[in-house]
């Protein structure tokens, strides 16, 4: 389904995160399979393999930018007031005119690299550690966004909705445009200085300085490109409604859920180290939990309850790994002597 | 391949310089809001369909008598034999969610109206996808069912107007039934649209109760659970019109349906002047406003709540001048009652209007003993006492 | 002989007020090594610091190429072409090899990072030093501590270094690693490379090196040609000097008790085969070299790093320390060799940083404690202004004698000191010799561990010496500090069988 | 060079509280004078005794939650359960009690006995498989909500009997001047005495050298452990309290505690207390906790939408921590910052070359 470029195992000893996530992936459709199929239903058909790759859709374009946020060492918890503001502002602009797609898509953007600069600049320049900085960024948009709009508006045109509806064979079009999007932010990672510079400075900032680079601007320019992709994310979701909603973005809890999929998918919370694609793993590991526990009727509540251990057991198994390495000594991360 | 990273780059440029010149304060104060598209308030009054709704409150609903969930108000019917077919069918509900006491009332009483429906043979099963209040999964949910589902009805509760209407045309082009109930859609694809008669209508109720009950000058406290929701807008839009006419000084306030919070409004407002009527657009909460008034020792306003029981209780306790609209709890049966109807080829109202006549003062006591024993976040107009479990299922609380 | 590359003249450096580097002068001549040789603390590293452009000069001159040069940030150096490779790496574990050479300088084809590009730069640049073994899409992280120097120094052959400054390289090597980094100098030196080769390994400096510049106590002793120098003599040059008389005097006057804390077949991942005995009233002084597993063996003992075998009794009681909070329970401190991190809370006060481990593991003491501790305070005369200033507004010495009360509050019955008297003022220093012989005196059991020969002998009663993890030797107290030298560097058959 | 402590003069007593009104940690309390100051400008008879204990009645909960949200912070941490907790112990209060008073306290026994589990799971969640506190909460509040909802069917339960609400609502009437003394002002002046006891208790400061520098902490003997669990079993207990004050106070609805854990944390970053632990005075927290609530209700009165609310609280959180770092880096131009991984580290000259420099007294050679 989805194109898997696997890095090229350096090591065969130590299995590359992005590997196990795919494992695991396997492992969770294939619980999924029995468990629908125990119910009655098909796991594998057409409806339900679209259902989770649109469910994809959307987280995989916020965690993707929430992946570049956190390999510095940053985190993004403004996402879900960024997609509903891309999302309306977009409507807005169209107005249902199919002429002004290309502006209302440039403005949507345009604003939400704003907030990724401001959350960039709080974080850098005022020193506001990530978690604080876009949290209260977010809650600014949020007052804007509760203040100014009283429900829906704007209207997107059939050409846009289009993109949020159709699909070719199984495969939605919203996944072919994130996975062809994951792949601009992968190369960008892979093949710009500032990529570089992002994994470096999350790495560590002290050895990017001793290096000569200026390490705020990767930080500032990821923050900006993970409120962009949030924006991408709020368009996407404003093609499929049909309007701008304040709350679209709130709706899907996607803060809490593209950064669990971030780590999910191998990436480590403190930076320096991870993968686009262990990121896409995580997120599709969500979508299929998503299907399967509505496919077998699970009753709503319990869905918050099994959303909420996954998320803490699947960060507690990284972690985990990672802290074996630190428990040899209190001091320091890594062994000095 | 470079290209889109070209041009991916270019956005981000443009979009690094527009911020550059708009963010000429301190960052961190800058609210990225210095020169926003014109947003025109979306004016939820619509003098048509208000006068619409002011006079289906008077029409007295046709259809079986004591069986509300079964009349309808001013009805032009279509004919459904083209669906007429004999044998149990399958019926795909997306229901927006069961997040708050109204919609969890609903649905127990849907999956007893369900039993009884299965027994007679007209249902077979009823696949049911909860969107938890997001309007995209609702939108895939919709979609499943079309691809997947191989249902024979669609039943749709629409998490909000505007973004479900796609998903639901997508639904009637299937060329199977599709019922929409409780919020609407900006189609009239679906066979049946059934609703009580709405917001205007609940609005005019009580704005009228309140003006009836105070003197123009009279200071009302509005307390709204959220902004947005077209339901709960109209009512206000109504009841507002009406209190302006009135000379009433309404000033309206949003509490998140937050206890807490109404009684902090209550006692900010009480702080400021005596309050003379307190307005509700949903009944949340209304124990803590009459509980604010006790606390600051002020006696009780005419008050207009809903018919949820805590409410409906404290009413009777108290003894204020007040007035429960309801919001037909019952239409959660109306619905399954109308798959019923349509496989058996019977005509059904285009657009099934419920009554929704508000509780007075006289039927208090009779409501309150029908629902004997029921929990406070019960809906006294859940109407399901001829169902099978009646009471225990609504007292136990047991959610499917 | 050909120009110097690097000249510095009349380099001066002090931090607060305590002068580590006065008045010294090299010379670098290019294809050549030159060894720049002295004990702990004679500033050998702050020199180079300067010279890379970490610290910058008090006084002096640089000429580099002749020109004169001032650098204000290592990377300035690093495009002069004058590279340095730090003790600490400066490399990024989670990045391959490639990347981190080419940090910050990407090259790039047609606006986009050549990463194949730089890969094969990489390889060739490791080729020439005449590695094959390290592959240049290899992480960091995953190769061992030669590998990622030998990528250090790639990244300074990238920046076509003319001048690298290596300090301590050796220190966590094994043998056949130091002989691969001896073939590598060998290369560099062939190619025209100027080498400042900063060391306290005698043998590596007579076997590499050319020239050499011998500095103690901040000052210049001696500069030439390593011909002209003998082992002997050059040791005399580094440590020659008496024994100072501040040092309290040692074990001739007090009882010495029975054994109280005794090790026998101690071990973990890194340290092995101890064993040792420290008597009540004694103090047992650890020397050795950097790497030679000194605070691990200090860790183990106070089980912050326990041993995994080996069994450890205190006054005869066998006693299972598997964690620091059951060592404090049975009476042991540790005095950690980094105060900063791992000793005070810096934003704390003066009382509450006294009463850490009373309030963490004896909290019932604390009403009592509380009382005693301006005493103990004024005992070891620690200069604040309130008992409710900031520890992190004390100078170095007296936060060392903050923490020291820390610990003296808990009535410890041994006492761990790992370079206790680590950048701290003279004052200070002679306050915690005289405590230390105080608490001596008093019968507690002390192991000191530090790098100072001058403190190894002045205060030891018995001296040990590790070596690789190991306790290589064990010598008499009055012991030359050549002796230990020699022990520490595994040169000369000091081991124990025949000192005992 | 002995211990030198001189009795300070009146002048240098006031330069110094002047200092500390400016100083991150004492502004609190100016900000709260001139908050509650222009709410009077506003609305007179809100300085009226019994109008003003009102108030502190209504903010009592979340001072609570305040006090709960401090100890965590303090010890480097942070909790994001608190709103949840308090919708589930709301609810379970509803449903457990119903109409029989009798039941109160044993279901209020029930109640702290899963405030002390919610507490305890974060807590080792959080130290011993080391997942960080911010997800390990969040992933509790989820859960916590999903499963309370599941139990209680939706919580369409009602309020509890008036005996359990009688904390949340009475107090002792017929005072003179102020007419009523809630109970929750009364409860929550307990608490804040219990909370400055335990600041000040070996655990509280032992909590609060943990968040300093927990490696100092792992060398001193201290569980840390078992230090950070109690630090979230006192924060989920204190969310319990407010539990209990509001189902008295508002009674029992799903969306009764929405949102306080983000106001306990922009309360403690107003009462000065710094993220990341170490620094921080549980009374400034509470002043942050009725600062907070005064800009709200002045925001009332001056008729301002409350929409704009979450806007003036994101931009408080920002400027309040911005201006701690500032003010913090420049006390401590001296050593080494806490190497966060984004703030620049300086080299740190002290630590290094001053190895043994032996000076000219130094005799000898």
């Amino acid at each position: 389904m989805t194109t898997t470029t696997t890095t090229r195992p350096r090591r065969r000893v130590r299995l590359d995160s992005t590997v196990i996530v795919y494992i695991a992936l396997v492992v969770v459709i294939v619980i999924g399979a029995i468990l629908v199929n125990t119910v009655g239903r098909n796991f594998f058909s057409l409806g339900s393999i679209r259902d989770i790759l649109t469910g994809m859709s959307v987280l995989g374009l916020v965690a993707v930018g929430q992946t570049v946020v956190i390999l510095t060492g940053s985190l993004d918890l403004s996402v879900p007031y960024v997609i509903s503001l891309s999302s309306l502002i977009a409507a807005e602009t169209m107005r249902g005119n199919p002429n002004n797609i290309a502006q209302g898509v440039l403005f949507a953007l345009a604003f939400a690299a704003v907030v990724g600069l401001a959350n960039g600049l709080v974080v850098t320049k005022l020193k506001v550690n990530g978690f604080i900085a876009t949290l209260g960024v977010g809650l600014i948009v949020k007052g804007y966004l509760d203040t100014n709009y009283q429900g829906s508006a704007g209207s997107v045109p059939a050409e846009f909705q289009f993109i949020g509806a159709t699909g070719i064979g199984p495969v939605p079009i919203s996944t072919i445009i994130m996975l062809a999007l994951a792949t601009v932010v992968f190369l960008f990672l892979k093949k710009t200085r500032t990529g570089h510079h992002i994994y470096a400075v999350g790495g560590s900032v002290e050895v990017s300085r001793l290096s000569g680079l200026r390490t705020a601007r990767p930080v500032i320019f990821a923050h900006v490109i993970c409120s962009v992709m949030a924006g991408l994310a709020g368009l996407l979701l404003a093609s499929r409604l049909g309007v701008g909603s304040p709350t679209v973005g709130s709706q899907g809890g996607y803060d809490l859920l593209s950064i669990a999929a971030v780590v999910l998918g191998g990436t480590l919370l403190g930076g320096g180290r991870g993968s686009i694609w262990g990121t896409i793993g995580g997120v599709a590991i969500f979508a299929v939990l998503d299907s399967v526990m509505s496919a077998i009727q699970f009753n709503p509540f319990l869905k918050d309850v099994v959303r909420g251990v996954v998320i803490v057991a699947a960060v507690a198994i990284y972690t985990g790994r990672g802290l074996e390495r630190r428990r040899t000594r209190f001091a320091t991360k890594e062994v000095k002597r | 391949m470079r290209r889109s990273i070209n041009t991916a780059a270019a956005i981000v440029g443009i979009a690094a310089v527009v911020a550059l010149a708009g963010c000429t304060t301190d960052p961190s104060v800058t609210t990225p809001t210095n020169d926003p598209p014109p947003t025109e308030e979306i004016n939820w009054f619509d003098q048509a369909v208000f006068d619409k709704q002011d006079a289906e409150r008077g029409v007295t609903p046709e259809g079986p008598e004591g069986q509300p969930w079964l009349q309808y108000i001013n009805a032009e019917f279509t004919d459904t034999s083209a669906f007429a077919s004999p044998g149990a069918k399958k019926v795909c509900f997306a229901n927006a969610s069961i997040s708050n006491p109204w919609r969890v009332t609903g649905w127990i009483t849907m999956n007893q109206q369900l039993k009884v429906l299965q027994d007679s043979g007209a249902i077979s099963e009823m696949e049911t996808r909860d969107a938890q209040d997001s309007d995209d999964t609702q939108i895939a949910d919709i979609d499943f069912f079309i691809e997947d589902g191989n249902c024979d009805l669609f039943l749709i509760s629409p998490n909000s107007t505007a973004a479900m209407t796609p998903a639901v045309e997508r639904a009637c082009a299937t060329g199977k039934p599709v019922i929409v109930f409780d919020r609407g859609v900006l189609t009239d694809c679906p066979v049946t649209f059934i609703h009580p008669i709405g917001g205007f209508a609940w609005g005019i109720d009580t704005a009228e109760f309140l003006i009836g009950n105070l003197e123009p000058g009279d200071k009302v406290v509005a307390l709204r659970i959220l902004p947005g929701v077209d339901v709960l807008e109209t009512r206000w839009a109504a009841a507002k019109k009406l209190f302006e006419e009135a000379g009433i000084e309404a000033v309206d306030y949003f509490t998140g349906a937050d206890p807490a919070e109404i009684k902090k409004i209550i006692s900010d407002e009480l702080a400021k002047g005596d309050v003379k009527g307190v307005w509700m657009d949903a009944g949340d909460g209304g124990v803590a406003a009459l509980e604010a008034f006790e606390d600051a020792g002020v006696d009780y306003p005419v008050m207009t709540g809903e018919d949820q029981i805590a409410f409906l209780k404290k009413w009777q306790s108290t003894g204020i001048t007040g007035l429960a609209p309801v919001y037909s709890n019952f239409q959660w049966r109306t619905a399954l009652l109308a798959v019923q109807k349509i496989f058996a080829g019977e005509e059904v109202p285009k657009e099934w209007i419920l009554p929704q006549k508000p509780i007075t003062a006289s039927e208090l006591d009779a409501v309150l003993t029908v629902n004997e024993g029921m929990p406070d976040g019960h809906y006294a107009t859940f109407g399901g006492e001829d169902l099978p479990g009646y009471p225990e299922v609504w007292q136990q609380r047991i959610v499917p | 002989m050909t120009a110097p590359i690097l000249e510095a003249r009349g380099m001066s450096k002090s931090f607060y007020g305590v002068e580590v580097l006065r008045d010294v002068s090299l010379e670098l001549a290019a294809g050549s090594v030159h060894a720049l040789v002295g004990e702990n603390g004679a500033g050998k590293s702050t020199l180079m610091k300067i010279l890379a452009g970490v610290y910058q000069r008090d006084a002096g001159q640089v000429l580099f190429d002749g020109a004169e040069v001032d650098f204000t940030h290592p990377i300035q150096a690093m495009r002069a072409g004058l590279a340095t490779v730090f003790q600490e790496f400066n490399l990024l574990p989670e990045r391959t090899v490639a990347e981190n050479i080419f940090l910050g300088r990407e090259p790039r084809r047609a606006g986009f990072v050549d990463t194949r590009g730089m890969a094969n730069a990489t390889a060739s640049l490791l080729g020439e030093l005449g590695i094959d073994f390290i592959d240049s899409n290899a992480r960091v992280a995953s190769l061992s501590v030669a590998e990622q120097q030998i990528v250090e120094i790639t990244k300074a052959l990238s920046f076509d270094a003319r001048v690298i400054q290596m300090d301590e390289p050796t220190a966590a090597l094994a043998d056949h690693e130091v002989e691969l980094l001896h073939s590598i100098i060998g290369r560099l030196k062939a190619r025209g490379v100027a080498i400042l080769y900063v060391s306290h390994r005698l043998k590596e400096v007579f076997d590499l090196c050319d020239t050499l510049t011998v500095l103690k106590d901040g000052a210049l002793v001696w500069s030439g040609p390593t011909s002209e120098v003998t082992h002997d003599s050059l040791v005399r040059m580094m440590v020659g000097r008496a024994i100072s008389t501040y040092f309290p005097p040692a074990l001739g006057t007090t009882t010495v008790g029975d054994a109280r804390l005794t090790i026998s077949g101690g071990g973990n991942g890194y340290v092995d085969g101890i064993d040792l005995e420290v008597r009540a009233g004694e103090i047992v002084g650890v020397a050795g070299l950097q790497g030679a597993g000194r605070t691990e063996l200090a860790e183990a003992i106070f089980g912050a790093v326990p041993f995994t075998r080996g069994t450890v009794t205190l006054d005869g009681r066998p006693v299972r320390l598997r964690s620091a909070r059951r060592a404090v329970k049975e009476g042991i401190a540790l005095i950690t060799e980094d105060r900063k991190a791992q000793g005070l809370a810096l934003q704390q006060s003066v009382i509450d940083n006294t009463l850490l481990v009373i309030r963490g593991v004896f909290a019932s003491r604390t009403r009592t404690v509380r009382r005693e501790a301006p005493g103990i305070l004024s005992s070891l005369e620690v200069s604040f202004r309130g008992l409710d200033q900031e520890v992190q507004f004390l100078s170095g010495g007296n936060q060392q004698k903050v923490v020291l009360t820390k610990w003296l509050a808990t009535k410890p019955r041994v006492v761990l000191l790992d370079e206790p008297t680590r950048g701290i003022d003279v004052g200070a220093k002679v306050a915690v010799y005289q405590l230390m012989r105080e608490l001596a005196n008093q019968g507690v059991a002390i192991l000191m561990v530090s790098s100072e020969l001058p403190e190894i002998i002045g205060m030891s009663d018995r001296i040990l010496v590790m070596h690789g993890g190991r306790i290589a030797a064990e010598l008499e107290p009055g012991s030359s500090e050549e002796a230990i030298l020699a022990a520490a560097t595994g040169t000369i058959a000091g081991s124990r069988e025949d000192a005992a | 060079m002995s211990l030198t402590t001189t009795s300070p003069t009146f002048g240098s007593r006031a330069l110094g509280a002047i200092r500390v009104l400016i100083s991150p940690r004492g502004a609190v309390f100016l900000l709260l004078a001139v908050l509650l100051v222009s709410v009077t400008v506003l609305n007179p008879n809100f300085a009226d005794p019994s109008q003003f204990i009102r108030f502190i009645q209504r903010v009592s909960p979340i001072a609570l939650v305040a006090i709960g949200q401090y100890f965590v912070i303090v010890s480097g941490e942070f909790d994001l359960s608190m709103g949840s907790v308090i919708t589930a112990q709301v609810v379970i209060a509803g449903n457990l009690i119903g109409q029989d008073e009798s039941k109160s306290v044993p279901v209020l026994l029930l109640m702290i006995a899963f405030g002390i589990v919610v507490g305890l799971v974060n807590g080792l969640v959080t130290t011993l498989l080391g997942v960080p506190s911010f997800i390990v909460t969040l992933g509790m509040m989820l859960a916590l909500l999903g499963g309370v909802f599941y139990v209680t069917g939706g919580s369409a339960s009602g309020n509890p009997a008036d005996g359990f609400r009688e904390i949340g609502r009475g107090g002792i009437r017929g005072v003179p001047v102020f007419d009523i003394i809630p109970w929750a002002v009364i409860v929550l002046a307990i608490a804040l005495v219990v909370a400055i006891w335990i600041s000040k208790s070996p655990f509280g400061k032992t909590l609060i050298a943990v968040g300093d520098n927990v490696t100092t902490q792992q060398f001193s003997g201290v569980r840390v452990w078992w230090v950070k669990t109690r630090a979230f079993i006192i924060s989920a207990l204190c969310s319990t309290v407010a539990g209990v004050l509001l189902v008295g106070y508002a009674g029992v609805h799903p969306s009764v505690g929405r949102g306080y854990e983000f106001i306990a944390i922009t309360a403690v970053v107003l009462g000065g207390v710094v993220l990341g632990g170490g620094r921080g005075w549980v009374v400034a927290a509470v002043a942050g906790a009725f600062a907070l609530e005064a800009l709200f209700t002045l925001l009332n009165f001056a008729d301002v939408p409350s929409t704009w609310r979450d806007t003036i609280q994101g931009v408080i959180i920002i400027a309040a921590v911005a201006y701690s770092a500032v003010a913090f880096r420049a006390r401590r131009k001296t050593r080494t910052p806490q190497a966060s991984p984004i703030s620049g580290k300086e080299p740190d000259p002290d630590g290094d070359p001053a190895q043994s420099a032996h000076t000219q007294q130094n005799h000898g050679g």
